[in-house]
């Protein structure tokens, strides 16, 4: 066994179905990671693995240096001796119990009477505003009141590595503000760990000081969520960004896909490369008329056609599709002067100066 | 039997303790009235009957039930218990029992002869060959030369009685004493006595008896004339 | 399914919607559902009516008000209770292993608690005695050892009624625990309760109403047992003689009628005690709103 | 629970706890629970082998191959196989009914059909005489206008079952409804199905385990059926005689020890069939993964 | 009855626990309407109602002059007659079927043949990209595609009224964007009306042709959502756009709230009415130190205590509690420089100028 160390220190293999699940996960005291992926990515199975509810088939997990699951080793540390707390993404409220009942479970389980429990139970239903919900059974609560219930049914515990699975995902715009601030205040206030699954980059943002980014059971991306969006890596992190990402081999100053698109760029090395093209720098013109680059220096144009057009205040985002599937982002009074409808084709242009290209 | 008020059990001070009788469950009428009477006569005695199906209590009785006297229904069952070797006296046959034809209540098939039981409209229900009844209604049938395919071959003779009685079946073949104890909801066929069987019921204390004095003293009383005239009222034919 | 008539009348299908605790989808039932019902429920009501309509009701207070009727009740009530307490204490359990151990021969372990239903009950009381009587593979060192014998004991009826009873309430709850979703037993674990506490707290209540349906098809059977007790326990008046037994000697004996009297007592009590197991304790949804249902589960938001 | 031993029976252990279908959380069973369980299955187990024990091997074969034997035999199980079908097309209705329709009662229908199974079995018989014989409340009628009667016929055999061990389905169904999520129910009236097709898709497949239970409960119930079929439908070879009847009167007759045989023929077959019932005929989840569990229910991610 | 019209018609009166619904609400054919609203506003009790699964007590509810559920008529119409499609919060997909099962079941309970069922549920499983997944159970889904999965189930139906619960909450944002895109594209192309549930404003804007905004069972705001953004009327909407709302009575250049709190204002009628004070527009001083007022003419002085920092790229927002809670957003830089913590008390200031009053 290794020396002991402090926070979590995990090694994750196990396959499940389809799923080939491998990774290494570290998160320190008083560190909150976020783990963000698509899904199906394999995040939650992440989280059972750690909480001891899928057994590993290989790796090793320690917290604080003591081993909770080293198959090698024959070690096994079952959910309930884990110093782990665990909000399902699917809430599971105990529907026979009331809402303090619900969070006075975990005190209640670990022996404590049941008076002192039902006070700690009600702090903490202070402390997410849910004091009105004391009584209620699960059955009658909204989705969003579900969602923070469990929330407080984990952190009433007090466990030293806290997994999140999704939790803010139901909770509406203004509960969510408050949920977060609340929970980065309390997460702040102790030493554990917490990992954060989550979709929402503005969670990530907020409370996560370091994310992982996970595709296909692996860690494709690992670092503050400004290094990862900065220079994504994946389709994922593009899209969570909302960037255009074109993989292929760059040569002479020019990156070629696998599907024998031609990028231009600018100031690249040679070899397997990235190329990001941020959709406010294409621009779009009608296919056939005056191209923006016909008279221009605009080396890049690709042709496609108008899937989509979404609306985001006075800006629209325009998916294209075509040898090189990008989406644009252009005015609202752009849009209206070309007349663009879905179905269109158009050529899309880029400078290649605004194309960063790093290598893969 | 020799009687008397005193009979020759009168010996009150050499009698106490519990006495367990197993007996056939279709004396369990009968018997209650005889043990009833027995305590009167031993007060310090006290005895509890165990009414069962004649093979099911041999059963019991092989299996070390706590059992000082049993009275069996039929020879065969009794032959089972000694061939196990689990009695004390030899069998005494105490009563016996006559086949009647049985039907329904007013007779409404005017059955009056054996050979009216071969009629085909007629639904008859003997007791199951493996039964005592069934073995005499058997060979009552074959002494008659009558040919009866019945609709049901019963348990014992009391399934045969109840479905006369509810009209499911216009005859059968049982004891004089079910007859009789049917009430009026039946009605009694005799049965000519040169084709009859009759069955005789034995008595025997067990080697399990823990208190042989007292099932001696039952044994008796049941022969007694007391015993014998209490089985009269309910049918049964002294030996 | 446009409902027309009263206002009035709507308004209370409506109330009664509501209140059911299903509102709207769940609660429809297709016409030939209602059918098949209609036959099953009558079926199951005529003979009883028939035993009714032929009851000597005339002598009825003679023989109910017989010592030995009252005794052979009591006595009954005592072991079926006794019998459906113990089936619970060890069924349960057995039933919990049944439904979550994965280990070899546990199909052959579940076929082994239905036999005791397929065996005739007298063969069942015979093999009680090859087991526990006092020449019995066992019973003879209960015997030897500590002067311990179960025959002819009320003890020994209540073994047999939990023999022949037990079964029932292990198929039915091991049934509800399969039913079950296990993710309410890990979210509980993941809490810090041991497995333990979280059967307590979690699966029991959420499996309430299959145990009650168990234990009152144990208690059912237990309470209508004959062939066994008769057996194995004999049929002494006061110590062995239940209910069953006493209807079978007034059937055997003098008085078939009084047989039916006793027997509608047996049901009536029987009768009383399960119309009184109200909707609640079978775990129905009581109250407005969503049908709450799932295993221990969120209810509509999950 | 921290284990130690070889990495090779570790991994066994791992490799099992992934196929069990309830990973981690679910499966692990506390130690007073497997004691317990330990009990019950002895329990059971102790009698069928004091019936090995005993039985008159020697002559096994003879009493075995008697023509009546094999007769009995094969009555018994159309008979029950019937039973059990006419019990799953009337009780499942009944069972839904019950669970999911209020109706004033409600309480009373479903004591009915619990019932039969207190009613003393030769009482039940007595009752079905009084309902459906030749001169009962509709039997009469029967006899009357259609010249039908059920005394002394197979079919009698099978009604006689039928009233029996139909409750037993009627209540463990019931309890599974109850246990169910109606949700699912009230997702599929949404996607345009009507009750009956819901009732088809969505609820009987989730119900399937207790369903199965339910169905293999009254089958061995109607199996083991002695008094109410011998009361009801009379003891003729060939036509009403069932195997628990065979073995009641060869234990009657002069060769109590051929019941013993009977008995284990019958425990034999019943045997065969409940441990030929797969797990997954009950509804485990099969395959590694999370518990399913739940009613009809989208599993881990609702 | 009314006389018939086109699209969905409804008043919806119930009372269900706490929940007192009372609401009117049309949707026309072909138009989105988004519903948003607090946990427990009892969104998902309207989808119910419309859907038939919760009966009303009062009003009446019409699709296409068809009287669906009108209890003061007795009439109901069944959920299996609607021509409604539900995507439910927490999906409900059927266990023992497969994933095209799930999708053909719609079709195959109107009695479509099983092979053209499956045809089509196929067709629907390529658009929501799930083509892979046609065999799988959802018990081994993730989240994100158990919730594509009950979308293209309640699609497959083709119904008028297409009921949806939160159904992108669960979606990745790579995924969510497609799907987003792909929801837009199938709705555009049908007749029906579509009710969508969310809190991301940003499915609000991208599909909904008007918002509802209810709170407590009621309709507070209705519109497009940059009128109901532009002029908030309730804390939830505030929260959502991330505005500061206060609401008071204005007398004399003033707005005075409940509490007390002046707040000078810049030409605004006398009355009851709303102050919108964006997060942008509100400075920070250190108390006690030099007021970012001290010397200058911002007259709205405000003290405060941190209570919460977040950050969002370069900016913090930073949550104030005092007799006025505000969030302010400053830059990082600000932040740093002024050495700001949670718990210290802070001034805040806006410009009258900049606050927008609008009469509630
Ligand atoms: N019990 C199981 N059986 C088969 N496959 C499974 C099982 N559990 C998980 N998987 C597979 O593992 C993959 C990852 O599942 P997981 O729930 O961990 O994804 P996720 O990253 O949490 O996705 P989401 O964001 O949608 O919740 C799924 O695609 C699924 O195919
Ligand atoms: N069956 C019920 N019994 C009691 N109260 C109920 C029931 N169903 C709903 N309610 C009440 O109605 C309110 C609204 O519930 P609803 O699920 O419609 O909210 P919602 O707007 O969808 O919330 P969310 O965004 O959190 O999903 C809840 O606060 C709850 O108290
Ligand atoms: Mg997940
Ligand atoms: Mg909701």
């Amino acid at each position: 066994m290794r020396s002991p160390r402090a926070g979590l220190d995990a090694h994750l293999q196990l396959r499940l179905g389809d799923l080939d699940l491998d990774l290494e996960l570290a998160v320190a005291p008083g560190e909150l990671v976020a783990l963000l992926g698509p899904n199906g990515a394999g995040k939650t199975t992440v989280l059972r693995c750690l909480a001891g509810l899928a057994p590993l088939d290989g790796g090793r997990i320690t917290v604080d240096g003591a081993v909770l699951d080293d198959p090698s080793a024959g070690v096994l540390v079952g959910p309930e001796q884990r110093p782990v707390g665990f909000v399902f993404q699917s809430y599971l409220l105990f529907d026979r119990m009331s809402v303090t009942e619900n969070v006075a479970y975990g005190l209640r389980a670990r022996g404590r009477p049941k008076a002192e429990a039902r006070r700690q139970a009600g702090t903490w239903l202070d402390r997410l505003g849910l004091a009105e919900l004391a009584e209620r059974r699960p059955t009658s609560l909204s989705g969003g009141q579900a969602q923070r219930v469990a929330l407080a049914r984990a952190l009433a515990t007090d466990p030293r590595l806290l997994l999140l699975d999704e939790p803010l995902a139901a909770l509406d715009a203004g509960t969510r503000t408050t949920v977060r601030r609340d929970l980065h205040h309390h997460l702040a206030s102790f030493e554990g760990m917490r990992l954060l699954v989550t979709h929402d980059p503005l969670d990530a943002f907020a409370l996560a000081d370091r994310v992982v980014i996970m595709e296909d059971g692996r860690a494709v991306q690992a670092g503050t969520l400004a290094e990862v969006t900065a220079r994504p890596r994946s389709r994922y992190v593009a899209d969570l960004v909302g960037v255009n990402l074109v993989s292929g081999q760059v040569e002479g100053g020019e990156l070629r896909t696998p599907g024998g698109v031609r990028v231009v760029v600018a100031d690249a090395d040679p070899g397997p490369s990235y190329a990001l093209i941020r959709p406010h720098s294409i621009v779009l013109a009608r296919a056939g008329g005056d191209g923006p680059g016909a008279a221009t220096s605009v080396r890049n144009q690709w042709p496609g056609t108008i899937i989509g057009v979404e609306r985001l205040g006075d800006r629209v985002r325009v998916a294209l599709d075509g040898p090189l599937p990008l989406t644009a982002e252009i005015t609202v009074a752009a849009l209206e002067a070309l007349e663009l409808r879905p179905g269109d084709p158009v050529l899309a242009a880029a400078k290649a100066t605004e194309i960063e290209v790093y290598p893969a | 039997g020799s009687g008397g008020a005193t009979g020759p059990t009168t010996d009150p001070a050499g009698l106490e303790g519990g006495l367990t009788v197993f007996a056939a469950a279709s004396l369990a009428a009968a018997f209650d009235e005889i043990g009833a009477a027995f305590m009167t006569e031993n007060s310090d005695v006290t005895v509890t009957f165990n009414y069962a199906g004649s093979s099911e209590l041999v059963s019991q009785i092989n299996e070390g039930a706590p059992v000082d006297v049993f009275a069996s229904a039929d020879l065969a069952s009794m032959t089972r218990l000694t061939e196990a070797g689990g009695n004390a006296t030899e069998p005494a046959v105490f009563v016996k029992n006559t086949p009647r034809i049985i039907v329904g209540e007013g007779n409404p098939k005017a059955i009056a002869t054996l050979a009216d039981l071969a009629e085909p409209d007629t639904i008859v229900v003997l007791c199951a060959p493996e039964v005592p009844c069934g073995k005499y209604a058997a060979t009552i049938l074959t002494n008659a030369k009558v040919t009866v395919t019945p609709k049901s071959q019963e348990q014992n003779v009391k399934a045969v009685v109840s479905k006369v009685t509810a009209g499911e079946a216009d005859a059968g073949i049982v004891y004089a004493t079910d007859v009789l104890a049917a009430g009026d909801k039946a009605e009694g066929v005799d049965i000519p006595a040169d084709v009859n069987v009759i069955a005789e019921y034995p008595i025997v204390a067990t080697k399990a008896s823990a208190n042989p004095d007292a099932a001696a003293a039952f044994i008796e009383f049941v022969a007694s004339e007391p015993g014998q005239k209490i089985l009269d009222s309910y049918g049964f034919l002294r030996p | 399914m446009t409902r027309t008539g009263t206002a009035e009348r709507a308004q209370q299908a409506r109330a009664r919607g509501r209140f059911r605790g299903r509102s709207g989808g769940g609660a429809a039932v297709p016409g030939p559902v209602l059918a098949l019902a209609a036959v099953a429920g009558t079926f199951f009501a005529l003979p009883l009516l028939g035993l009714l309509w032929r009851a000597p009701w005339s002598n009825a207070w003679t023989y109910l008000t017989a010592p030995a009727a009252t005794t052979a009740l009591r006595l009954s009530l005592w072991c079926s209770l006794w019998a459906t307490a113990l089936s619970v204490l060890f069924g349960v359990p057995l039933a919990w292993v049944l439904a979550r151990v994965e280990f070899p021969g546990r199909g052959a372990v579940r076929a082994l608690c239905t036999l005791s239903m397929v065996l005739p009950p007298v063969v069942g009381g015979v093999a009680l005695f090859f087991a526990l009587g006092r020449r019995g593979l066992v019973g003879q060192y209960l015997d030897r050892w500590f002067g311990f014998r179960l025959p002819f004991t009320t003890t020994g009826v209540i073994v047999a009624q939990t023999f022949v009873a037990m079964p029932f309430l292990v198929i039915t709850v091991e049934a509800a625990l399969r039913q079950l979703d296990a993710r309410y037993e890990e979210a509980s674990r993941t809490l810090g309760a041991s497995p333990w506490y979280t059967f307590r707290r979690v699966t029991l209540p959420a499996i309430r109403p299959a145990l009650v349906a168990g234990a009152v098809l144990t208690w059912a059977r237990a309470l209508g047992e004959f062939g066994a007790t008769i057996t194995f326990a004999g049929n002494f008046p006061g110590t062995t003689q239940t209910m069953p037994l006493a209807v079978y000697l007034a059937l055997e004996g003098s008085n078939p009628e009084s047989a039916i009297i006793l027997a509608l007592v047996l049901m009536g009590v029987s009768f009383t005690v399960l119309v009184s197991l109200r909707d609640r304790w079978l775990g129905a949804a009581t109250g407005g709103g969503v049908g709450a249902g799932g295993a221990g589960a969120g209810g509509r938001h999950r």
